[in-house]
């Protein structure tokens, strides 16, 4: 079963602190959405207010086409796995898995039936007499995402269910997770702050921050084109470059850097090209200054000093000084960067976004 | 899933049995006859209550007390009909009688005339000629001792009990009354006439018994120390003290010095606020009839005097041996009663005693 | 800002769940305590209790030196009661938590608290047995010929304090034991990496992390020890009171229920006082 | 050097068990003294004192009630404790640390005030002193003691558990049933258990508190107050060997689950 969800206007406060602020978002049934943002950026109150474990103190929430901004949790057609699992200590896997169809009144039989067969999609069939401290942390986590999904929900909520494993296995858990969404089609709503994993599971991420929805997209689109410095910031390095806007054409502007006048293709301001006398900031991936592949167009920078450098197994990161600006560099690791050496900061045009200061919020 | 519904049918059971208890507690309490008493610990003899009850079919409640105090305190917080039967230290039968909550008994009902003389006491136990109470048991508070460790000859003055002779050796009964009386017997004021202007020489009495004694303790510890030899005499003991001990310990015993001792004497009345006034004076004739004097004499708390002369016939000759009844006419002439005191007095003197606790 | 329907049912709940023990408490310990501290203004004259409204009960107890004197006895009694108890407590929890093999720990703890659960009353009376001139102890001592003459060690204040010591070993190494075995190892190791010796490591680093519990426990002896009546009434032999043994004077011969309501309040507020001292020491330790 | 540190720690603790042990060794030996004092020294063995407290009516109907007022008063003072702490650790609730305060307050309160206050207060409601009373009493200091321990071991890991069962459609009965109890019963245990034992010997509450129906330890006192006896020194042991079998029991099937 699945749904699509939909929050207009919602905004939570405690007391004086601000934990969302008038957050509008639509999620389609079947979607796997990550709410990606630092701790404290209001992703957590905005999946508790999906669960219904909070009420919004303004703002609506409503799921496949209902509303349930005033629903108890259990009244809910979502489940919610929590970050640190939330296992019932004293029964073992069986139960745990069976609690929600118990509540529902189900008859112990079939009940168990489908805890089984729950157990047995996340593969822990043999394990269901254990009890869970008997159970590693994956394994924890596996009975968690059964249990939730074991009530047939339309919405399943994760609070960031991965943040206890260590890298190898969240990988793995990662890619399982995705698997299964895809196998039963239910509406996924994932909270992390790595936004690796986000990149890895995410049909979409919702970046956040402060309370506010920063940026909306799938993972290349804010990757690549970023609509606010903190998505640009959060989702990867980056160079950030002020500059003033000096005149603007048809589809390209003239701004005008520490490092010189580029042009711009219109195309790299993301909200829409700017207007003369503007302050924007040029966001540089380190990995775009790449020398070579000069059959597109192509913007210099001049040319920066590499005052230090360190290989990353994918690159090079080399620290690049340019006319008193410090930038950051990825360089293929077939190259060999000596510090002391001349780098030509060419990068291909269309790999700068161009952002307006103060802008950000989407929609 | 075992121990879940285990626990929860456990506190459900409890929650049944507290509200059982809540619910049935009140009731079960009336469903019988009953009569409650206010006793001293040798009522509560199932030997001396039991053929009562029998004979009456009723169930009689006991609390016992110690000291008319906590009578006192335990009637304050009580309320009217809460209790039928009083038994109280002869003297403070007056004390009583003022507190307005003692029922008078007819005199013609109650074998007064069977009473060894000395203890019929009325003009504590009866009021403008109406009788209040009854005297039921009397003993004396002197000097009890293990005549293998103390020469018998010194028991024989009253001032061995503040000299230096037997110093740490001697244990103090914890009561001030007596004490209070006792020391006054040895300096030779009479209690009968004890003011508050003799407190301060008896005081300074008292100060010097303190200093010669090991301890001043209740029954028990008294009993202890003086069976374990921890000490050699006890002062305020007697028959009551050491009698329940003559077969196990005949190195105990205990004597009247010349200059005389204090007698107690107990006794016992009915409750005004009764609503069993028949029933409360069935139960005061049977104490104080002759069969229930001798079970009273020799209950299991402690032997001392019936104040029937008529229960000796119930009495064998060992029992009798042992509460020296052949004695009674020389010891009732040598002893004298309790100090009576009014509340100012009764306050100094435990002023007096709390201080040479404190010392 | 107003509380949404949800957050009223809410409350409600919580209510719902708090009242009863809170009414409980209210009503019976809340209100008697209350009713107590009234009359404690209140005076017994002659044979009645009278609301009067005086100091008086207060003023008796600091002008009449028998009376004060049972503070006194008290303080001195609980002070070296808990300095004892902790003393011969410590090193036994120290070697039930260090010395002992894992497994028989528990064993060896639960031994060392065994006698708590025989009757506080016939176990008093039983010291008496053991301290005794013919008891047990004097026996041994005198049959060793440590001693020509028994010691004197019942009814005195040494009696009262070996049955308060008694009683407070056990406890203590309870509550030190169990904050020993909270320690990580990891510290100790750490102190003897940086050259501490044994002495060092238990002097510098051990024992400032177990204080905050000899400090709790030390709080609970004063409690139960100051407001004990049977250890001083049984093995003290009445030769100095302590304030408890005073306050049960005062009902059980006088009936002066507002005098013991009064010394009562004192009792209650030398708690408080070592209560405040005892949070403030650890709310300072803490930070 | 270790050796010499083990020897001195063995002699330690062999000399603290020796006291801790004293009188309790003492007090079964002299519950077998063949005859009536007892004092030393011992006269022979005789099993005649426990054969009298058992024939003893009062004296086990005192034992009865002290089963029964303990169970009683400390399962009261656990359910009461226990919905207090889930209030307190669940909800926000206004004053809440003052009102904390209020349940916590009498373990500070020496038992002699809150049996006088109690006494006084009885009185005036018209409530006759019974054994029910004395469990009223009981509640009220035990109830901190429950409450306290229940509210400790109520962490907020277990808040998510709660919150993933009502999001499973549990309602809030079913939660505290099913998941809080049931999570916290080995400190709900532990405090019923502290409490039984706590009431079990609790003396001034159950004497002040009592008028027929009087509690072991309050028999006790009076049976002592009466004279020396024998039958003191073997129902003290009786007590003991109860105690420490109930110990056992409770060793065996609640700690023994929990370390599991």
């Amino acid at each position: 079963m699945t749904a699509d969800v939909s929050i207009r206007n919602a905004t939570k406060v405690f007391g004086a602190f601000r934990a969302l602020d008038d957050v509008s978002l639509d999620i389609a049934a079947g979607e796997f959405i990550v709410l990606l943002g630092p701790s404290g950026c209001g992703k957590t109150t905005l999946l508790s207010i999906l669960g219904g474990f909070i009420e919004p103190t303004s703002g609506t929430v409503s799921i496949g086409g209902h509303d349930m901004t005033h629903v108890s949790p259990a009244k809910r057609p979502t489940t919610t796995m929590f970050q640190d699992y939330a296992l019932f200590p004293h029964m073992c896997l069986r139960d745990n898995v069976g609690f929600g169809l118990r509540m529902r009144g189900m008859g112990k039989a079939e009940r168990y039936e489908k805890a089984f067969s729950l157990l047995d999609l996340v593969g822990l069939r043999a394990s269901s007499a254990k009890k869970p401290h008997e159970l590693s942390g994956g394994q924890r986590q596996r009975v968690a995402l059964a249990r939730a999904l074991a009530v047939d929900p339309d919405v399943l909520l994760l609070d960031e269910p991965l943040g206890a494993l260590d890298l190898k296995l969240r990988r793995q858990m990662q890619d399982e997770l995705k698997a299964i969404q895809k196998r039963v089609g239910t509406t996924f709503v994932h909270v992390t702050h790595d936004q690796e994993e986000a990149m890895a599971i995410a049909d979409r991420i919702v970046v956040m921050n402060k309370g506010r929805i920063e940026d909306v997209g799938t993972p290349a689109s804010i990757y690549m084109r970023p609509r606010s410095l903190f998505s640009a910031g959060f989702m990867g390095e980056a160079n950030f470059l002020p500059a003033k806007v000096r005149g603007t054409a048809a589809n390209e502007a003239e701004v005008e850097t520490a490092l010189g006048r580029v042009a711009l293709p219109a195309s790299a301001f993301v909200a829409g090209l700017a207007a003369t006398g503007r302050d924007v900031t040029l966001c540089i991936r380190p990995e775009h200054f790449r020398n070579g592949n000069t059959d597109v167009p192509t913007v210099s920078l001049g040319r920066g000093r590499i005052t230090g450098s360190a290989f990353f197994g994918t690159h090079h990161r080399c620290h690049v000084a340019a006319d008193g600006t410090s930038l950051t560099a990825h360089l293929p690791q077939t190259d060999n960067p000596q510090i002391g050496a001349e780098l030509d900061l060419r990068l291909k045009a269309d790999s700068i976004v161009v952002l307006q200061d103060g802008a950000g919020v989407v929609e | 899933m075992m121990t879940k519904t285990v626990s929860s049918g456990f506190s459900r059971r409890m929650l049944l049995a507290t509200a059982a208890v809540l619910v049935l507690a009140p009731a079960g309490a009336q469903a019988q006859d009953e009569l409650n008493a206010l006793v001293w610990c040798d009522h509560t003899d199932p030997a001396l209550v039991e053929p009562f009850e029998k004979a009456n079919n009723v169930k009689v409640n006991l609390k016992e007390y110690e000291g008319t105090g906590a009578a006192i305190s335990i009637i304050e917080q009580s309320r009217p009909g809460d209790w039928d039967v009083l038994v109280i230290d002869a003297v403070d039968v007056p004390r009583a009688i003022d507190m307005d909550i003692l029922s008078e008994m007819p005199a013609d009902k109650l074998p007064l005339g069977d009473l060894f003389p000395e203890v019929r006491m009325e003009e504590t136990t009866t009021k403008d000629g109406k009788v209040y109470a009854v005297t039921e048991k009397f003993g004396y508070n002197t000097i009890s001792f293990d005549k293998t460790k103390v020469d018998p000859a010194d028991m024989d003055d009253l001032s061995v009990i503040w000299s230096d002779k037997y110093k740490g050796r001697i244990a103090l009964y914890d009561y001030y009354l007596p004490m209070v009386g006792l020391t006054g017997v040895g300096i030779g004021k009479k209690t009968a006439d004890l003011k508050q202007e003799d407190l301060p020489a008896i005081k300074e009495k008292l100060f010097e018994m303190k200093k010669v004694a090991r301890q001043v303790s209740d029954v028990v510890a008294s009993q202890t120390a003086l069976a374990t030899g921890e000490v050699d005499i006890v002062v305020g003991g007697g028959e009551w003290l050491t009698a329940g001990l003559s077969g196990e310990k005949p190195n105990l015993d205990w004597t009247i010095p010349k200059q005389g001792a204090l007698r107690w004497a107990q006794s016992i009345g009915v409750f005004k606020d009764s609503e069993k006034q028949d029933l409360a004076l069935k139960f005061v004739q049977y104490i104080v009839s002759p069969e229930g004097q001798a079970r009273l004499a020799t209950s299991s708390c402690y032997w001392a005097m019936p104040a029937n002369a008529k229960a000796g016939e119930h009495l064998t000759d060992p029992q009798k041996a042992a509460l020296r009844w052949d004695k009674q006419p020389e010891y009732l002439k040598n002893s004298q009663l309790y100090p009576v005191a009014d509340a100012d007095m009764d306050a100094a003197m435990q002023d007096v005693w709390t201080e040479m606790l404190q010392q | 800002m107003t509380a949404t329907a949800y957050e009223r049912a809410e409350r409600r709940k919580a209510w719902a769940f708090a009242l009863p023990a809170l009414l409980w408490t209210g009503f019976f310990f809340l209100v008697p305590f209350a009713y107590m501290a009234a009359i404690s203004f209140w005076t017994r004259q002659g044979r009645e209790i009278v609301a009067t409204w005086t100091l008086d009960n207060y003023v008796a107890f600091f002008e009449k030196a028998h009376l004060f004197k049972g503070l006194v006895v008290s303080l001195e009694i609980t002070a070296a009661v808990t300095v004892i108890s902790i003393l011969l407590a410590y090193p036994l929890a120290w070697i039930i938590a260090e010395r002992v093999p894992k497994k028989w720990q528990r064993f060896a703890l639960i031994m060392a608290i065994l006698p708590f659960w025989t009757s506080y009353v016939v176990r008093s009376y039983s010291w008496l047995l053991v301290l005794s001139k013919g008891g047990v102890v004097n026996q041994a001592l005198l049959w060793l010929g440590v001693i020509a003459e028994p010691l004197e060690l019942s009814a005195n204040r040494i009696g009262t304090i070996i049955g308060f010591v008694h009683f407070f070993v056990m406890l203590l190494t309870l509550t030190i034991y169990a904050n020993l075995i909270q320690l990580s190892p990891n510290y100790r190791r750490a102190a003897a990496d940086l050259g501490a010796n044994a002495f060092q490591t238990f002097w510098f680093v051990v024992l400032p992390l177990t204080l905050p519990g000899i400090m709790v426990g030390a709080f609970l002896t004063f409690v139960l020890c100051i407001g004990d009546y049977i250890t001083p009434q049984i093995l003290g032999g009445n030769n100095e009171l302590v304030l408890p043994q005073v306050i049960m004077l005062q009902l059980g011969r006088r009936a002066d229920f507002p005098m013991a309501a009064a010394l009562s309040l004192v009792l209650m507020v030398v708690v408080t006082l070592a209560y405040i001292a005892c949070a403030r020491w650890l709310k300072m330790e803490r930070t | 050097m270790r050796h010499l540190t083990t020897a001195l720690a063995a002699l330690y603790a062999g000399l603290i068990y020796l006291f801790i042990f004293l009188p309790v060794v003492v007090l079964v030996l002299f519950s077998f003294q063949d005859g009536t004092l007892p004092v030393p020294p011992l006269n022979g063995l005789t099993l005649r004192w426990y054969e009298a407290i058992f024939s003893d009516g009062k004296l086990m109907a005192a034992l009865g009630n002290s089963l029964i007022v303990a169970i009683v008063s400390s399962a009261v003072a656990c359910v009461l404790g226990f919905l207090a702490a889930y209030a307190f650790a669940r909800y926000t609730l206004p004053a809440s640390g003052l009102l904390r305060g209020l349940i916590v307050a009498p373990m500070t309160v020496s038992t002699l005030i809150i049996g006088l206050g109690l006494l006084s207060v009885l009185n005036l409601t018209g409530l006759r002193l019974s054994l029910v009373t004395v469990g009223i009493g009981h509640v009220v200091i035990n109830l901190p003691l429950c409450f306290a321990i229940i509210y400790a071991s109520m962490g907020g890991h277990q808040v998510n558990i709660e919150r993933a069962a009502r999001d499973l459609g549990a309602k809030d009965w079913q939660v505290m049933l099913l998941i809080t109890a049931p999570m916290l019963l080995p400190s709900i245990l532990a405090a019923f258990f502290l409490s039984v034992t706590f009431s079990w010997d609790e003396f001034i509450v159950a004497f002040l508190l009592s008028r027929f129906d009087v509690t072991l330890p309050v028999e006790i006192w009076s049976m002592l107050r009466s004279g020396l006896d024998p039958r003191t020194n073997a129902i003290g042991s009786v007590v003991f060997l109860v105690s420490v079998a109930f110990l056992v029991v409770m060793e065996l099937t609640v700690f023994r689950k929990k370390a599991s």
